[in-house]
């Protein structure tokens, strides 16, 4: 299925590059493209579980960043208290992350379109606002992470490189995991209800515990990717988990195009290159048109739905014969 | 006293004001084509899909094979060996035949946490699903995507979908509904060779093929049944043929 | 491999290769990255200090010592991570040989680990949280601004002396806001009747009614208020609106600046006029440095430079006399370090000195509200409230 | 006048007569510019299905149209009638070139290419009027205070109390004595009938969006001589906006008005009461802190609420599933 189609060679040699990137940039001693990389592969993480649920489950979730934040606190909180020890930081990463999706999943996954867009949103904000409030973190200023989680030695994630393959591992694990969880029995259950949950359920689904499930996956992988962004900014703040970043975040998706394995991640790297040099892009053509790179920014937007059918990956797979998206 | 699959005991459904289905009584018996006819708005759908679950009622029994099911959910009473199809085409339409009946069979086949293997390497189901779609006659568009199959084509897979589950009793919504003439009668074949695996509740608008089929017949009209009989003896009840027969076929 | 993974990779490389380009370092230069905020309402403050900065640079010729000037200019989009972002392409990218600017706490915090983790040399032009004077001080910070406290300290102080028996507080619910209070309530004496935190953030409370009510009906004697940015201009008119400048004086600080005043004025708010503010500067700072600053800004820009501005050309300035001090040579970091401890430059504010933190020790003013002569706005020193101050949590820093 | 007490846990708070009504006025003033804007919304929501995140774009737009001619006349009811006609203009043009293309498209798009335009028109707003932000100066006579008994209230509040309600009525006659009305509500519960019944689908769509856009407008006009005209000062309060869209239920004029005014009341006595009442419970400090926090977080608990269990909203337009 993979390397079947013109796109899929191309995401492969895509993946291999991203597995020699560390070599790359310091070939061409540029190691902050190795930074700009680590954060876009974080947000394809991000990204990708978020498609999980909104490209593959139809779950429109405007407020996925809140994983993000559970994670990196889960990072910050012990490391405030000088607990580095990363297993310690993982676990608690991961029962947060899916007790709080199970708990919010209960009630949110008994709404439907925008009900469910809205009451996302609205649980992300409580998140938000609980931590502005919590002063003892820092509260709106955020947390300072003076040392990165510790992993025995062979997974260490001291230096660049370290926490890069630590990320491009994740990245890989999780497209993996979202690979293998789309075709398995349980995906099936969760494509088909994206489409016709009545006639799922008639077939003998509770759609609403596989729906529910999934939601909670979607969560664990967001958290994943929030303990490794709180790992690679070394800082934390509320502000990570505002509503206009889980905006972004569907932003990514869409654009790589939604229900497409590799979209996320090409629609993650698009959205940070553009974020770095737009405004430098913008700045050639006139030195005081710095501040102003949002616009172009916007418009792409716009144009993206409008003429941009199917994202990024979309307009990839227009080269294959058969095109393989659905 | 025959062996009755479906007991439906004094149920009552209403929306606001408005009583869709009134005090009706409906038995079925194991192995019968049971059609249910009635004129438009006599809540025939409101019925089926009291059966099968996606409505309460708002009081009464529904008995199946002896087991109260009433509060059951939907997707409980598919497990247990009850199937519908939809009156509105009702598949995944942006997935193959073979994916939508693997769905099916997926469905009444344990439990779906399962996370890791591919369903399409499961051979067993691969090879249910590919049996039911035999068995209408669809093996060879099995890799279609349902959204690009002729409309009989997307009645056949809801009747292979509703086939795969296995049920012991299936409830089949207009199955013929928006066919050709051509179509129909394929589909009655088809109907005709599924009688021997599972008890039907049909309803149908098309009297020719109800004839042709049904073994039972019951008439509902303003969400009451007013007759409940073999096929000979309500083409002969005066009561129906003033009631609903008569204004069709006069 | 077929065409287009071909494409693709050539133009993966393409884009690759083009940023050495961009990266590459000129050898007779000085690289100074400039971290603010140039987008988002907070913009008005960031394009203050941009014109500050180009006011220095022009000041000083283009040139630092016999270096020229390499200006980056970085907007971090009011958002901690992507401050850190920006610094982290200034510090590995453009390989800047200072990073300065900052104008928010968080941002400050979020950035400051890569620029000394590099070794490079970081200026903060305004956040100066606690944290950083105190435990996380660093031998190659410096600020060109203040500690938080030490402003409010100087109100409270000022209102002690006073006499002013009552207070009522309000701030924005953020770290900031929380050190401006702690600050005041450290040298107050009198009664702290009423504290309102209020929502701060990207969705900032800018309607106070509610809060106002409050404070009018809690019998202080004075209200005290930190509304940075536009929420200050909010603050005053609705201040005005409710009628409070009879009952209740108005006590700022970072509030009344030159940003806000000439709305206010706009807006014919004359409740302001009178109200009292402390401050390390003004413009009528009688400093030749500062007049030449203040003088040349208000002939380009016809507005008088806030704070910000004035703290930003510091920060330029800070660094040309550390370049100076050792004839361009960048290398010897400890040279750079002690000339720029040494603070051996014309500020704006006059001549102060650095403490162990590297926070500046320096005077505090009273300040009140005036019109001056061509019928601006501004403010003008009425009283020196502290002489030579340090900020309390020098003694946590192990410097 | 400090009479009552009301009785907490043994505790008691004195209540302060005057300032509770000022605080209901402040509430009532919150609640009414929220209806303003959420009664747009709540229509293009009902009737188009169209989710419009840069509704809050207009309230903006409006902000700074009104804030340019009160410069340059000096008077601002020009800048009012100026402001409303290019917000209705503006509307119109947005409607037109873009979201008429999206009504059949998934929410999805809708949320990706309004959250776009917010991004241009606050960035066209930065190029024209600068970062700086835009006061509106007052006329005296709306900047001063009325006196009613001990009772003090800043004028200009009651005049957007005022307006508000006047906008309200004019609304209310508008939706339920006219044919336009009668298209809408029909609309705003069941869209295919209108559609059925050959009325002239695009020009009722663009009548509604230009009409919630110059509502939009008018409420940034109100506020912006309190706290300015400023970038991006819609997207603020939008979010809150379709709080109250959900609470009130989705396409009702009706629903957005009570949810508007539960919400700015909520809001307010939030903000001045939720402390002292923490306070009783909690250290000074930690309600200090944790107050406005969860002030803020109310109208996201009550929406929760609402969505968990009355998904409808508490006022569904008539005649809706």
């Amino acid at each position: 299925m993979l390397p079947a189609s013109n796109s899929g060679r191309v995401y492969a040699v895509l993946l291999i590059l991203l597995g020699m990137a560390p070599f790359i940039t310091s070939w061409i001693d540029q190691p902050f493209y190795l930074d700009l990389l680590s954060r876009a592969l974080i947000l394809a993480i991000a990204a990708s579980s978020l498609n999980l649920i909104l490209g593959y489950g139809g779950m429109v979730s405007l407020g996925h960043a809140a994983y993000l934040g559970i994670g990196a606190y889960c990072v910050g909180i012990p490391a405030y208290y000088d607990i580095y020890n990363g297993w310690i930081h993982l676990g608690l990463t991961i029962v947060v992350s899916a007790s709080f999706a199970f708990l919010t999943g209960l009630i949110i996954l008994r709404t439907k379109a925008v009900y469910f867009i809205m009451i996302t949103l609205a649980f992300s904000q409580m998140v938000y606002f609980t931590f502005v409030s919590l002063e003892e973190y820092g509260g709106d200023d955020g947390l300072v992470i003076y040392l990165r989680s510790e992993f025995p030695s062979w997974l260490s994630m001291e230096g660049a490189t370290a926490l890069y393959y630590w990320i491009f591992g994740a990245l890989v694990l999780t497209l993996l995991v979202i690979y293998r969880l789309v075709y398995s029995r349980f995906g099936r259950v969760i494509v088909g209800s994206k489409f016709n949950e009545e006639r799922m359920q008639s077939l003998g689904f509770n759609t609403y515990r596989y729906r529910l499930t999934c939601y909670v996956i979607s969560g664990v992988l967001c958290g994943i990717a929030g303990m490794l962004l709180g790992n690679f900014t070394s800082f934390i703040s509320p502000e990570m988990m505002g509503w206009t970043r889980s905006g972004e975040l569907i932003f990514m998706v869409v654009m790589g195009g939604a229900s497409s394995f590799f979209g996320p991640l090409i629609g993650t790297s698009a959205f940070v290159f553009l974020e770095q040099y737009l405004p430098e892009i913008m700045k050639t053509i006139n030195p005081s048109w710095h501040e102003y790179w949002h616009l172009p920014f916007g418009v792409l937007l716009v144009c993206l739905v409008l003429f941009g059918k199917g994202g990024i990956h979309g307009w990839l797979s227009r080269f294959d014969k058969d095109g393989d998206v659905k | 006293m025959t062996d009755s699959i479906l007991k439906v005991t004094a149920l009552n459904k209403s929306f606001g004001g408005i009583h869709a289905t009134r005090d009706l009584h409906l038995e079925v018996t194991r192995g019968d084509i049971h059609a249910i006819i009635g004129p438009n708005g006599a809540g025939k759908t409101t019925l089926i899909s009291q059966l099968s679950g996606q409505l309460k009622p708002s009081s009464g029994s529904i008995e199946f094979e002896r087991k109260d099911i009433t509060r059951l959910t939907t997707a409980k009473r598919a497990r247990s060996g009850l199937a519908r199809s939809f009156q509105i085409t009702s598949v995944v339409m942006p997935l193959t035949l073979l994916e939508n009946v693997m769905l099916a069979v997926q469905g009444t086949s344990g439990h779906s946490f399962r996370f890791w293997k591919p369903v399409k390497q499961d051979q067993q189901m691969v090879s249910a699903a590919m049996n039911s779609l035999t068995e209408v006659g669809l093996q060879d568009r099995a890799d279609k995507i349902a959204a690009e199959v002729s409309h009989g084509e997307q009645r056949q897979l809801e009747v292979a979908m509703a086939l795969a589950m296995k049920p012991r009793l299936l409830l089949l919504d207009e199955p013929m509904a928006g066919m050709g003439v051509e179509e129909s009668q394929h589909m009655v074949d088809i109907l005709k060779k599924l009688k021997e695996k599972c008890t039907i509740l049909l309803i149908e608008h098309d009297m020719d093929a109800v004839f042709k089929l049904a073994d039972q017949l019951s008439v509902l009209v303003d969400g009451h049944i007013i007759a409940s009989n073999t096929v000979e003896n309500i083409r002969a009840n005066q009561e129906v043929q003033r009631a609903y027969l008569g204004e069709q076929h006069a | 491999m077929n065409k287009l993974s071909k494409i693709l990779s050539s133009s993966i490389l393409a884009v690759a290769l083009s940023g050495v380009g961009i990266g590459a370092a000129q050898a007779d230069s000085v690289k100074i990255g400039f971290v603010t905020t140039l987008t988002t309402p907070a913009a008005v403050i960031g394009e203050d200090m941009k014109d500050a900065v180009n006011l220095a640079i022009e000041h000083i010729g283009g040139k630092m010592g016999n270096l020229d000037v390499d200006l980056i200019m970085e907007d971090d989009g009011f958002k901690p991570d992507i401050g850190k972002q920006k610094t982290d392409k200034l510090v590995k990218q453009d390989d800047v040989d200072f990073v300065a600017g900052y104008i928010w706490s968080h941002v400050l915090l979020a950035s400051m680990k890569s620029v000394l983790d590099s070794g490079k040399f970081l200026v903060s032009a305004n956040a100066g949280p606690s944290k950083i004077a105190g435990k996380l001080c660093h031998q190659n910070f410096f600020s060109t601004s203040w500690q938080n406290d030490q402003t409010p300290m100087a109100m409270g102080e000022h209102l002690s002396k006073q006499g002013v028996k009552s207070l009522y507080v309000m701030a924005p619910n953020y770290a900031a806001g929380k050190d401006m209070v702690a600050g005041v309530e450290k040298t107050f004496t009198g009664e702290i009747v009423g504290k309102d935190f209020t929502k701060w953030g990207a969705d900032a409370q800018l309607d106070f009614s509610a809060e106002l009510a409050k404070a009018k009906s809690s019998g202080a004697e004075g209200i005290f208020v930190f509304y940075p940015g536009k929420a200050g201009g909010a603050f005053i008119k609705q201040y005005q609106q409710s009628g409070l400048q009879d009952v209740l004086p108005l006590y700022t600080v970072f509030t009344v600046d030159a940003i806000a005043l000439p709305k206010l004025q706009g807006g014919n708010l004359a409740g302001v006029m009178g109200s009292k503010n402390t401050q390390f500067w003004s413009p009528d700072l009688d400093v030749a440095a500062n007049k030449k600053f203040v003088g040349d800004f208000l002939a380009k820009h016809d507005r008088y430079p806030s704070f910000y501005a004035a703290q930003a050309y510091d920060s330029i300035m800070l660094i040309n006399s550390a370049v100076e001090a050792t004839g361009g040579n960048l290398e010897d970091k400890d040279a750079v370090r002690a000339a720029m401890k040494a603070a051996n430059y014309d500020s704006i504010r006059g001549k102060y000195t650095y403490g162990n933190n590297h926070m500046p020790i320096q005077n505090f003013y009273l300040r009140e509200v005036v019109e001056d002569d061509a019928g601006r706005w501004t403010t003008k020193i009425v009283d020196t409230v502290y002489t030579n101050h340090q900020d309390p949590y020098a003694a946590d820093c192990a410097l | 006048m400090q009479g009552a007490f009301f009785n907490f846990s043994r505790k008691t708070i004195p209540v302060d007569w005057n300032l509770l009504i000022t605080q209901l006025m402040n509430g009532l003033q919150l609640g009414l510019l929220l209806f303003l804007l959420a009664s747009g919304l709540t229509l293009i929501f009902g009737i188009m299905d169209f989710i419009n995140l840069s509704h809050g774009s207009f309230y903006m737009i409006g902000a700074y149209f009104c804030g340019t001619v009160v410069s340059v006349t000096g008077s601002l009811i020009a800048g009012i009638v100026v402001a409303l006609i290019c917000t209705f203009a503006i509307g119109a043009i947005v409607e037109l070139v873009i979201a008429r293309r999206l009504y059949r498209s998934d929410h999805l798009d809708h949320v990706l290419v309004t959250f776009g335009l917010i991004l241009i028109f606050d960035t066209l707003v930065h190029m024209i009027w600068g970062a700086a932000g835009m006061a509106i100066p007052l006329p005296e006579i709306l900047n001063g205070q009325l006196h009613i008994g001990t009772l003090v209230l800043p004028t200009y509040r009651l005049v957007i109390i005022c307006s508000g309600l006047l906008v309200a009525a004019i609304l209310f006659v508008l939706v339920t004595r006219t044919r336009l009305g009668m298209l809408i509500r029909a609309g705003a519960s069941n869209r295919t009938m209108v559609e059925a019944l050959g009325v002239n689908i695009n020009k009722l769509f663009l009548i509604v969006f230009a009409i919630g856009a110059t509502m939009s407008g008018f409420a940034g006009m109100l506020i912006a001589p309190i706290t300015e005209a400023s970038i991006g000062m819609g997207n603020e309060i939008i979010i809150i906006a379709f709080v109250v869209v959900i609470v009130g239920g989705i396409g009702s004029v009706k629903g957005a008005f009570f949810a508007a005014l539960i919400i700015g009341l909520m809001d307010t006595i939030g903000r001045s009461y939720l402390d002292d009442l923490l306070k009783l419970s909690l250290s000074a400090e930690v309600a200090e802190t944790a107050a406005p926090a969860l002030s803020a977080m109310l109208v996201y608990i009550l929406m929760a609420a609402v969505l968990a269990f009355r998904p409808q909203g508490l006022f569904p337009p008539a005649g809706s599933k």
